[in-house]
């Protein structure tokens, strides 16, 4: 059968990373197509290549057999496809209504196609105050409202529970049964699985290969880690006393979150995206000022003192959002000057070797690193250099490539004096990393576990 | 069309920016005068004693704009804070006094914005911009009040401000210079560039993100007044201000000359030169009957050049 | 020696007649052909090397440059636009045929900021010119300074004053200029005055300085005498530019003080607009010209207005200034107006009274609104007739001040110094700006 | 004051307020679309210049031609090829300056005939037009847009909505708006034309659309603001012993102290939406986020 869609040799290059390096790709009519790889293989890069985003530096794209110069989203849109993004294209500022509006969709329709979904359309609301599976569904609607022939889906599961998953699994079939194409973007191999029917695996911004059903775990593994080192279970041999605890911590969506850190531990703060670990992180890193409880370093009391007051005592915060720690605009040797008082060059040289980053020059501007190099030369800054007492750190492992995570975890067994507190959203590497495990859920320590882990459980504690 | 982030960008673009800047304005004068000696001379006559004095001027105020732009905050405020420098300057006794208490004074008219900005949250570039429109009648008052010179007759002007030599006047330059660039190298510096990438990275990196912006914006208020007091002080004749005149338009110039820089210190001071003798061609055009504000337009287009500058450092265009 | 200095004497003597004639045939009855024939008799007669390597016109008459630096645009339609038509006119006079008959060449140039002052005129000096204008207070210093390192040029300056004797030797080629309107503003007061029914003036001022306050207070006592009930509310504006203030003012002295006469010192028509628009509208409030004749653009509510006429000023000032350039002398100016050499101050009286009011130097547009009853004309003509000839000055006393103290004591004039200074109120005022 | 001083100072305000409301209504539009547009002090100036040089009746239309092209030009500039938007617009005003006082050079003293206008019916015009601007935002695809990419331009962009082209049509509205202010200032307004006449009209109206909170219907009364505060000053200038410079200082002031109240407010309570978010930031569509 002809394919719908085809990509042909895609290239696309960042400052500092080349992102996709000659990937093929296709997708037919009634077809789910997963696109898998880890982290940073360049699946978003292709789905925004697709949809008119970005522009591709080589390659070409062929709609229904001929060959489209895909200008813009808009021209893309005209052509029959539809994106689901990370990057829900939805105005917060606008109601959901004004949103279809805006999209060119007639309203009765979508909520004729949400009741046929089973999903209720809150045509009144503002986008801003709906939940993250709201939007999405939304954006699901709208998509078959627009009836598209061609659906691009970036990672639709990530800001998902467990059973808001299957939902949506569900609904992808249903739209391969009706005949559209459906690109299903995930870093999941079970999702993958579950939902496609022919798989591509991208590693590194290549195409590993495309394998059609029935699919093998094994080998679908093997792609996407190809000759990578496999994970190895390290655990701290020694626990000592607790050295930093949080009690009856409050935020804006953080609730009364209570978490002990003892000497030699690494903690992980397991939760679905979404649940409050990014404002908990940087409550308790002291970045951000709780509006209630209390946080004790050894012994002292330091609730509300300022951030600098945190870092004197040895405290290190990784925030998920780089831009907070790093800044783009500026050299990669005045961002390692944030916290290098001396020797800035010599230790930047040896840091570049130890942790093996990737720049030019000392004076590359940070943005034209990659996100992988630039994750490493925080690491190297906040680890390797200024050896802190208590790490914490936020989704410290997201969007590293399964050899830099490895590395990442070396690094804090070696550097962080006292202990670590990770939030992660995988369960398998919490259970592997972590000497303790607690579940946030809508902002509340939901429960905590030590080892020995069951895994059925923490899923469990996520999703209630 | 799109713009698309360049692998390796490379201040030479600054240098097509700027040559685009001198192709305009030589097509400009010579659509206006026609004629190829004219153009010439227009473009090739310098008096290099007025031209020094604007590069000067320029040169001081360009960094006051380099301070501000390179924290990412927007003083757009410099024309008035040169007036209130200058007037500063007219009630001092002394040059060095005077620029003491340019600095100080547009220190603390710069201090609004900024209590505004670090207290409330209200958009600098908006309350800059207001204030050096309000510094008009705010100079206006002080001319017919304190500082009005009861020896002049006739009409209602200040006291002289004290007079300041050139050669002085180039090494506050030179020294301004130099601190704006050793600054840099400081973690002061750091911090304050920092503060371009935004709030939290300050913070981020242990400092108070609030101390800073006011510390950028002051520094920079203060380098706009001194560019005002040294304006002032640095005339043949004529060292006052009357009822009529009290802005001089060079707070504008040194923004131009700050972007076409790359916004970085020596650039600026480079650029500002640049746009000094464009003030000269300016003169040439209006010494030959051509109006004035055309002459006002050139310094516009330049404007624009040093922003494209900024822009194709960062980006190439693709027509696709 | 002693033959030297004659003959210095009576060239100046020379030069003196010729230039009396020729500014007064030529301004006065536009006889411009006679007037350069004289001159080029006088230039033939005492023509020096100076001028060897200047260009000459067919006539034989070498073209002296004459540049004027402005503070504003030609195109504002208030000070800078009347001194552009003065140099228009001034063209048109001493260079009626570029090609034969042309003593002079004039260029300008517009817009220069203050502080830039000295930079423009050495432009100019350097460009060529042999006699600079300036025509902004705030270019006073630069020209003088000027004037003191170029000796060989003649430079004169629109508003300044003389610091002392010392300064006035010292600067021999170099004269303040002025030409002043209070006794057209006298007159233009006698016919508010008479006109207004409201008995309540409202005036629009720029800003009170010296100037400004001379033409409020002439205004108000020309329009007391004519009807002692009348009282005179000033807005003050803050710019010599502002037509939305300008239009503001007079809208809240309309409204809120019941003005029914405006009179204003800003740059621009809009007071006399919107005097028109209340005309149109059927409300009877009246205004004035300023400094160029405005009456197109209100023609109901204008009554008349003080116009300025800077053409003759500068033909005057330029033959003086030519002749001693072509004879290489460097003081001509000294010698007139006689009671107060190089330093014009003109005005109804003491220019020319032959002039008609197209051609005064300061004087009021005739004839007057046709709404101007005849009595009321004759009076004003009957004013006018007298101030021209020097009979009377709006100024002469007893003159009270706002507290009532005399100011001007009987049978008494106000000298040059006292008007060029004045910063007091005459007495009838409702409201002032403090 | 007396009642009746009030009400002179308003009715004065109202017949005023035609120009700022029309250029305020642009600036709206511009920013409302995040294009925070200094350059309309240009596009204003080189309007009512043109207009000016051309005269009535067809001035109107070859203003309002001229003076949109000049925006769009600014709008492709600053959008297309992200060139800042702040200093952008000073570089359009001093062009705008220079182009247009050449333009208009041979009217200057020239008296320009124009029709009985009392200002109260045009306002009411304007009025009107502020009340379609306001529908527009509120009910028609392209107002939303426009809103959208203010706020979200990534979002937008995605949507399928192309910003660069909203915002070429926010530009086109805006460009409308304000050379229809220029032209009204010569043609209507004043009456006349000299070089500095129209000076500062643009600058105005785009703090006015701030302080009007970015909306339609509040623009309506934040126009009569100006106006306002100069008759004010005057009024005040004549009962209190200030110096008039410090009453001229009086709009300024009070124009710093809205924005301060505002901000404030916004930060207490919901009123966030109402800031365009994405404010005189560029949309590069290779740069998310």
């Amino acid at each position: 059968m002809e394919p719908l869609l085809s990509a042909v040799g895609i290239r696309k290059v960042f400052p500092g990373v080349v992102a996709l390096d000659g990937v093929s790709f296709d997708v037919r009519r009634g077809e789910v197509h997963g696109l898998l790889g880890e982290n940073g293989a360049g699946k978003s890069t292709l789905i925004a290549i697709l949809y008119g985003v970005y522009m591709p530096d080589g390659g070409e794209i062929y709609i229904n057999g001929r060959r489209t110069l895909i200008k813009s989203p808009r021209h893309a849109a005209g052509l029959g496809i539809s994106v689901i993004s990370q990057h829900f294209a939805l105005v917060d500022t606008l109601t959901v209504e004004e949103n279809l509006k805006l999209s060119g969709i007639d309203v009765e329709t979508a909520v004729k196609i949400g009741r046929e979904l089973g999903v209720e359309i809150p045509l009144d609301k503002y986008v801003g105050e709906l939940a993250v599976g709201e939007k999405q569904r939304v954006e699901i609607v709208k998509a078959l409202a627009r009836n598209s022939e061609i659906l691009l889906m970036d990672e639709p599961t990530a800001l998902l529970s467990p059973k808001e998953v299957k939902a949506l699994l569900s609904i992808v079939r249903r739209l391969a049964e009706m005949g559209k194409a459906v690109v299903f973007v995930t870093h999941k191999i079970r999702e993958a699985v579950e939902a496609a029917d022919r798989i591509t695996v991208l590693r590194r911004g290549r195409r590993v290969g495309t394998y059609e059903r029935p699919f093998d775990e094994g080998v679908l593994l093997e792609a996407m880690f190809q000759g990578v080192v496999q994970r190895r279970v390290s655990k701290s041999s020694s626990i000592g006393d607790v050295i930093y605890r949080a009690e009856d911590l409050s935020g804006e969506r953080v609730r009364r979150a209570t978490v002990e850190v003892r000497r030699g531990e690494l903690v992980a703060v397991l939760g679905v995206a979404g649940n409050g670990q990014e404002e908990l992180m940087a409550l308790l890193s002291g970045f951000k000022k709780p509006r209630g409880g209390r946080l004790i370093i050894n012994g002292e009391d330091v609730t509300g003192r300022p951030f600098s007051e945190f870092l004197r005592r040895g405290v290190a915060y990784l925030p998920e959002d780089r831009g907070r720690a790093l800044a783009k605009e500026l050299s990669v040797l005045d961002n390692f000057k944030i916290r290098c008082i001396q020797d800035c060059m010599e230790k930047l040289a040896k840091a570049k070797e130890v942790l093996d980053i990737d720049f030019p020059s000392p004076f590359t501007r940070a943005a034209a690193l990659s996100g992988g190099n630039q994750q490493k030369l925080l690491l190297a800054r906040e680890l390797w250099l200024v050896k802190p007492y208590v790490l914490v750190a936020s989704y410290p492992t997201r969007g590293l490539d399964v050899d830099t995570a490895e590395r990442f975890y070396a690094l804090v067994k070696s550097a962080v004096k006292g202990g670590a507190v990770v939030s992660m959203e995988d369960v398998e590497e919490a259970v592997e990393r972590a000497d303790r495990i607690y579940v946030i859920s809508r902002g509340e320590i939901a429960a905590s576990f030590t080892p020995p882990f069951d895994v059925d459980e923490i899923a469990e504690a996520m999703t209630t | 069309m799109r713009l698309v982030q360049r692998q390796s960008p490379s201040p030479l673009h600054y240098a097509t920016a700027f040559l685009g800047s001198l192709a305009t304005v030589i097509l400009i004068v010579f659509a206006l005068t026609g004629d190829l000696a004219v153009t010439a001379r227009a473009l090739a006559t310098v008096d290099a004693g007025y031209l020094f004095r604007v590069f000067v001027v320029i040169g001081v105020v360009s960094l006051s704009g380099v301070v501000s732009y390179r924290a990412g905050l927007w003083n757009i405020g410099q024309e008035g804070q040169a007036i209130v420098g200058a007037l500063a300057a007219i009630s001092a006794d002394n040059a060095a006094g005077a620029v003491m208490s340019a600095a100080l004074a547009a220190a603390g008219w710069t201090l609004i914005p900024v209590a505004l900005r670090v207290a409330l949250g209200v958009n600098e570039a908006v309350t800059t911009f207001l204030m050096s429109l309000a510094a008009v009648s705010a100079a206006r008052y002080f001319v017919e009040g304190p500082l009005k010179d009861p020896a002049k007759k006739g009409f209602i002007a200040t006291v002289e401000a004290p007079y300041m030599e050139p050669v002085l006047a180039a090494v506050l330059l030179a020294g301004v210079l130099a601190g704006v660039v050793l600054l840099y190298r400081t973690r002061v510096g750091l911090t304050m560039r920092l503060l371009s990438s935004g709030e939290e990275v300050v913070r981020y990196a242990g400092k108070q993100p609030k101390l800073y912006i006011a510390a950028t914006l002051g520094l920079s208020g203060i380098l706009a007044g001194i560019g005002g007091a040294v304006e002032i002080m640095t005339r043949d004749a004529g060292r006052y201000m009357t009822l009529q005149q009290v802005s001089t338009g060079f707070g504008l110039y040194g923004i131009s000359a700050a972007w076409l820089g790359g916004l970085h210190p020596l650039g600026a001071t480079a650029a500002s030169l640049y746009i000094a003798w464009l003030y000269q061609v300016a003169v040439n055009l209006k010494v030959a009957g051509l109006p004035a504000l055309v002459a006002n337009a050139l310094v516009g287009t330049a404007m624009a050049w040093g922003l494209a500058g900024y822009v194709m450092y960062k980006y190439k265009v693709v027509w696709r | 020696m002693l033959i030297r200095r004659f003959m210095g004497t009576s060239r100046r003597e020379l030069l003196k007649a010729v230039a009396a004639f020729a500014a007064g045939a030529v301004v006065g009855s536009g006889a411009t052909y006679v007037a350069l024939q004289s001159i080029k008799t006088a230039v033939e007669k005492t023509a020096t090397t100076t001028t060897a390597e200047t260009p000459k016109t067919a006539a034989g008459l070498p073209k002296m440059k004459v540049h004027f630096i402005y503070v504003g645009p030609i195109g504002d339609y208030g000070w800078t636009h009347a001194h552009e038509v003065g140099r228009r006119y001034l063209k048109s006079m001493l260079c009626p045929d570029p090609g034969k008959w042309c003593i002079v060449e004039t260029s300008y140039t517009e817009n220069v900021p203050e502080d830039q002052a000295y930079t423009y005129i050495k432009r100019a000096v350097s460009e060529g010119a042999h006699l600079v204008f300036t025509t902004s207070y705030g270019f006073m210093d630069a020209t003088k300074k000027a004037a003191a390192e170029n000796p060989d040029r003649f430079f004169a300056h629109c508003s300044g004053y003389f610091k002392d004797v010392d300064e006035w030797r010292r600067l021999a080629n170099f004269a303040e200029y002025f030409i002043d309107l209070y006794e057209a503003y006298y007159l233009n007061g006698a016919v508010a005055g008479r006109i207004t029914k409201t008995n309540k003036l409202g005036y629009v001022a720029a800003f009170l300085i010296p100037e400004v306050i001379r033409h409020m207070n002439a205004f108000l006592i020309g329009a007391r005498e004519a009807n002692p009930k009348v009282t005179m509310d000033v807005i003050q504006l803050g710019a010599w530019y502002d037509p939305e203030g300008a239009r503001k003012a007079a809208t809240t002295l309309v409204e809120t003080s019941g003005a029914d006469v405006l009179a204003f010192t800003e740059d621009s028509p809009t007071v006399l607009q919107t005097a028109e628009d209340y005309q149109k509208r059927g409300r009877a409030v009246w205004s004035f010209s300023h400094y160029s004749d405005m009456s197109q653009y209100g023609p109901k509510a204008h009554l008349t207005g003080q116009v300025v006429n800077w053409g003759p000023l500068y033909v005057e000032m330029a033959i003086r200034a030519y002749l001693a350039w072509v004879s290489g002398m460097k003081s001509i100016w000294s010698e007139w107006p006689p009671e107060r050499p190089r330093d014009y101050w003109w005005s109804m009286k003491n220019a020319y009274a032959y002039y008609d009011y197209g051609k005064n130097p300061a004087d009021i547009i005739l004839p007057l609104n046709p709404a101007v009853p005849a009595e009321v004309k004759n009076y004003v003509e009957q004013l006018r007739r007298e101030i021209i000839e020097g009979v009377w000055d709006p100024f002469t006393g007893p003159v009270r001040d706002m507290k009532g103290v005399v100011r001007v004591p009987e049978r008494r004039r106000l000298s040059k110094d006292e008007l060029y200074n004045m910063d007091w109120f005459v007495e009838g005022y409702g409201q002032l700006p403090s | 004051m007396a009642v009746d001083q009030v009400a002179s100072i308003t009715l004065e305000a109202l017949r005023s307020a035609t120009p700022m409301l029309l250029a305020t209504l642009g600036a709206v539009v511009g920013q409302r679309a995040g294009v925070l547009n200094l350059g309309l002090e240009g596009v204003v100036y080189l309007s009512a210049a043109v207009a000016a040089a051309v005269g009535p009746p067809w001035g109107f239309v070859a203003a309002v031609i001229v003076g949109t092209l000049y925006n769009l030009l600014y709008y492709v500039l600053s959008n297309d090829f992200a060139l800042n938007q702040i200093l952008l617009g000073f570089a359009f005003t001093m062009v705008g300056y220079g182009v247009g006082s050449q333009v208009a050079r041979d009217v200057v003293g020239r008296p320009i005939e124009k029709p009985m206008v009392y200002g109260v019916e045009t306002f009411a015009v304007a009025v009107v037009a502020a009340v379609a601007v306001y529908f527009f935002f509120l009910r028609s695809r392209v107002g939303l847009a426009i809103k959208a990419s203010g706020d979200d331009p990534a979002s937008l962009d995605l949507m399928g909505v192309d910003v660069y082209n909203i915002r070429r049509v926010a530009g086109l509205v805006e460009g409308v708006f304000a050379s229809a202010a220029g032209a009204y200032l010569v043609l209507l307004y004043y009456g006349s034309w000299s070089e500095q006449l129209v000076m500062g009209w643009g600058s105005l109206a785009v703090i006015t659309a701030m302080i009007s909170l970015w909306s339609p219907l509040l623009a309506i009364a934040a126009s009569l603001v100006p106006s306002f505060f100069i008759s004010l000053a005057y009024v005040l200038q004549r009962l209190l012993q200030v110096s008039p410079h410090l009453l001229n200082l009086v709009p300024y002031v009070a124009s710093i102290a809205v924005l301060a109240t505002v901000q404030v407010a916004m930060r207490k309570t919901r009123l966030k939406a109402l800031a365009p978010r994405w404010l005189a930031r560029p949309y590069i569509r290779e740069e998310r986020t």
